[in-house]
């Protein structure tokens, strides 16, 4: 059932993928001020998104296994992490794009693009560190884990308060008609897109993790030396 | 017709849509091009002025009188005008120096457009032929028209961006796909072991 | 009751300890102060002057650094002399024995930017001491801040094999916004540093110094909460 | 409320996929000293830290039973666990008194400072030692001081891994003295050494292990409080010792 459900909202991503692909094409005018490069902002924000939910997951579900002590949880919070690097990765991508287009510089220390890269960062350290960690790795990427996502709100403060001078409206309200059903469509792609990824990845950290306990039992039980 | 051939396009490339950027109306960018109302009725000025006159007008002093002939009659400006092309089409030298001093003049209206557009500059208006003004005018709007239209065109800019986003994830499903067979495989190798020791026992 | 007189011992010996030897304080201090030279090849100009709204980063860096140095220091000590075993054998929480670890951490700190403060006040002509109550309170809640979190990675890393490395990398993501509120408060006191009219922009200092409180009891509270569960075996 | 007795049941631990102790099951008891003996790696230190619920095993349990049943919270536990280890758990630059005030205050003991002036005195460590840093002990004095801090808080259950290696004569038999009389005093002993010369007449349970399995446990029933009715001779355990590690 699980699979088939998987393979459901596998279809249902790429119809809507193609859908938006159309929408962000033909279906929003051009906006005033950027004319075509504004048209990456209905992946941009997406992403951003994403990298924030999935931290978040990461910490939440690193919290449940230190205090459940049970393996799953360390799963989901491993498969998070990594997915919110790739989302991160493709945030900051399509970022210093639209960057370059509406600023005319590769890299802008805009408040949201610098707590979206912070972000990232840290995620980068929690891959480090599962894979330096040694024996106890997975209880200190558990710990790095909890901490960043209770950081996430402190870092989006300090960043917000260091690098806007003046509190510019944020864009996602400012949209209007067919925009702003592209953008909440884009969204909802993107929140498929990222469960599908992270399921997959989760299921593959638990067969991981699994391959690990068959074999430390055998070893226990003395059949394999 | 045309939104489903992009659709497709856009379905083999995976989000890579080449979108032939239809002119629809919806589509037309902020800056409307000013139709200008005049080009059309300035060709027909330039041809009754003799180009000889232009010359002159072109290179800035007031026009010269009629040319004389040399029994002192002038010359019809049917003659003139037939001598000049005629000239103009044996005498290459002479057309292109004639060319030369016809675009140094257009470029001379146009450097003072831009002048003019400043705001802490002086305008130092200097009297210009009313065809070389159309003319520059008209330039102008067809490079603003060029500039729009590559501004509409630049998606490979964004469609760079669209595949490179999708070749991220498309990167991070075939690194998930590899780690996969490596654990298949890795279970095949364990589940060997675990027979052969459990042979072993027996 | 007894946990605080647990915590209390901890720190008491640590410190004692470090007084006896001063190995950390010597070299935090000296690490510090050498961090600050290298930046200033960095950002003393020509002329011999730095750029005022450079200085609090110069600070908060060498501050940074020379922590990290002192609480890896701290820790390895307790590892190498086999002296942490006795601690982790003795019947007490393990939240303890960290707690007390970072009592000790936070002075040594302390005593480190008592010295590095007023060395960047000389060396760049910074006018800090203008707002000293503010300057103090930024510092002490920074420290505090910086030590909880900073102990409680080490004291995870105790056993890791690539520990000194990782450190750096698990403990800045978490420390950015301490780090932004402390460069950014001392960067308000230093506000008005060129004309004396200027009064220095002290309710920006005040609001970055109630943002290191916040950020203080969030990961005080988050430390006690989970360390029990992250350094169980 | 002293231990009567640990139960070690099917002990197993595994640092990643290196098997360090592989299903264990002995039985301690009060008053009794027993000998863990094995050659290097045989996984001794690892049950040891198990027992002193540092070591977390990975599968089999161990209980410590009280007269009224079993006492399960790790903190008490470790009020009533005793170690001494090969290094001293000394802070170098902390004169020994106040090494043993540390500790005192660490393990809640009553007049921690009273306590270990006793216990110094107990093993012969005098005025002037005392007040010197650690770091400036021999051997021998560094031996006397963890024995005092392993004894500081009364524990019923002593834990020696390897007390015996670095001590010269005179030292080795003032600790077979202290564990001569800790056994009278019906604690429960478990020494790991390898020195059996040592501890040769003190030994009344006699466990062998190696790569991580039990393959020889002996136990000669001495009547409990009677010291000079002697345990395993020095000849006994030298043979038990090469017959199964040979």
């Amino acid at each position: 059932m699980k699979q088939a459900m998987y393979f459901v909202f596998a279809g249902i991503s790429v119809l809507l993928f193609f859908y938006t692909i159309d929408l962000i094409f033909y279906g929003t005018p051009l906006d005033a001020g950027l004319y075509f490069n504004q048209k990456i902002f209905y992946y941009h924000v997406p992403q951003a998104f994403v990298l924030f939910l999935a931290v978040i997951v990461a910490g939440v579900a690193s919290l449940l296994y230190i205090k459940r002590r049970d393996g799953r949880y360390d799963d989901v919070a491993e498969a998070a992490g990594e997915v919110a690097v790739l989302f991160g990765a493709m945030m900051l991508v399509s970022g210093s794009i639209w960057g370059k287009a509406a600023w005319g510089v590769w890299w802008q220390w805009d408040a949201r693009l610098t707590t979206s890269l912070l972000l990232w960062m840290l995620m980068v350290g929690y891959m480090l560190v599962r894979k330096y960690g040694g024996p106890s790795a997975d209880r200190l990427a558990a710990g790095l884990a909890i901490f960043g996502a209770v950081n996430i709100p402190l870092v989006y403060f300090s960043v917000k308060i260091w690098r806007t001078l003046h509190p510019e409206a944020s864009v996602v309200p400012g949209l209007q008609g067919s925009m702003r059903t592209t953008f909440w469509l884009s969204v909802l792609l993107f929140q498929i897109v990222f469960v599908l990824l992270l399921i997959a990845r989760v299921g593959q950290s638990r067969i991981q993790r699994q391959v690990r306990e068959v074999r430390e039992r055998a070893l226990d039980a003395g059949l394999l030396d | 017709m045309r939104r489903l051939y992009t659709i497709l396009s856009a379905g083999a490339v995976l989000g890579l849509a080449g979108p032939a950027v239809a002119q629809n109306p919806g589509d037309t960018p902020a800056p409307a091009a000013q139709a200008d109302p005049a080009t059309g009725s300035s060709n027909r000025a330039r041809s009754s002025q003799s180009p000889a006159g232009g010359l002159a007008a072109v290179s800035g002093e007031d026009a010269a009188a009629a040319p004389a002939r040399a029994d002192g009659g002038t010359i019809p400006p049917a003659e003139l005008k037939s001598a000049c092309e005629r000239a103009l089409r044996d005498d290459a030298e002479w057309r292109e120096a004639l060319g030369r001093q016809l675009t140094g003049a257009l470029l001379a209206s146009l450097d003072q457009r831009v002048d003019d557009a400043e705001p802490d500059q002086p305008a130092k208006k200097r009297k210009l032929e009313p065809w070389v003004e159309q003319l520059s005018t008209e330039i102008e709007r067809k490079i603003h028209q060029r500039e729009n239209r590559a501004i509409q065109r630049n998606n490979n800019h964004v469609i760079m961006a669209y595949a490179a986003l999708w070749a991220l994830v498309l990167g991070f499903v075939v690194f998930m796909w590899n780690r996969q067979r490596a654990l298949k495989a890795e279970i095949a190798q364990l589940q060997l072991e675990v027979e052969e020791a459990a042979a072993d026992d027996e | 009751m007894e946990f605080l007189s647990q915590v209390a011992a901890v720190a008491w010996k640590d410190l004692r300890v470090e007084f006896r030897s001063r190995e950390i304080l010597y070299t935090m201090t000296f690490f510090a102060a050498m961090v600050l030279l290298i930046f200033s090849f960095a950002f003393v100009t020509r002329e011999g002057v730095v750029l005022p709204d450079v200085i609090p980063g110069i600070l908060w860096v060498a501050v940074a650094f020379s922590g990290t140095l002192g609480l890896s220091r701290a820790f390895d000590r307790e590892r190498e002399s086999d002296t942490m075993r006795g601690l982790l054998l003795a019947p007490c929480s393990r939240t303890a024995i960290f707690l007390g670890k970072a009592i000790g951490i936070a002075t040594f700190i302390l005593i480190v930017e008592i010295v590095v403060v007023p060395m960047t006040a000389v060396l760049f002509g910074a006018p800090l001491f203008d707002h000293a109550v503010p300057l103090v309170l930024i510092l002490i809640l920074a420290t505090i801040g910086y030590s909880v979190v900073g102990s409680v990675f080490a004291a995870m890393l105790l056993r890791t094999r690539s520990r000194d490395v990782l450190l750096p990398v698990v403990l800045y993501p978490i420390l950015v916004p301490l780090l932004i509120a402390g460069t950014k408060a001392t960067a308000a006191l230093l506000e008005g540093a060129g004309d004396p009219t200027a009064v220095a922009d002290l309710d920006a200092a005040y609001f970055w110094i109630k943002f290191l409180a916040v950020y203080d009891m969030i990961f005080i509270a988050t430390a006690l909460w989970t360390f029990e569960s992250l350094v169980i075996e | 409320m002293s231990i009567r007795s640990i139960s070690v049941s099917n002990v197993t631990k595994r640092y990643g996929l290196h098997r360090a102790l592989a299903g264990v099951s002995l039985e301690l008891d009060a008053g009794s000293l027993c000998a863990l003996l094995g050659p290097n790696g045989a996984g001794k230190s690892t049950l040891l830290g198990i027992l002193s619920t540092l070591v977390r095993a990975s599968s089999g349990q161990v209980a410590y039973r009280r007269d009224d049943g079993d006492e399960r919270d790790p903190l008490a536990l470790r009020r009533q666990i005793g170690v001494l280890a090969h290094s001293s758990f000394m802070y170098g630059e902390l004169t020994g008194l106040e090494n043993l005030a540390f500790y005192g205050q660490l393990y809640g003991v009553a007049e921690a400072r009273a306590r270990a002036q006793a216990l110094l005195d107990d093993v012969e460590l005098d005025e002037r030692a005392r007040n010197r840093p650690a770091r400036t002990y021999s051997r021998g004095m560094l031996q006397r001081l963890a024995l005092a801090r392993a004894l500081l808080h009364d524990p019923t259950v002593l834990l020696l891994d390897e007390p015996f290696t670095g001590l010269d004569r005179t030292g080795a038999s003032s600790l077979a003295n202290a564990l001569a009389d800790a056994k009278q005093s019906e604690r429960i002993l478990l020494v790991v050494t390898h020195d059996l010369e040592a501890i040769a007449g003190l030994t009344d349970h006699v466990v062998v292990l190696k790569r991580g399995k039990l393959v020889h446990e002996d136990r000669r029933s001495q009547a409990v409080g009677r010291a000079d009715e002697l345990g395993f001779s020095y000849e006994d355990l030298k043979t038990i010792y090469h017959q199964h590690t040979g």
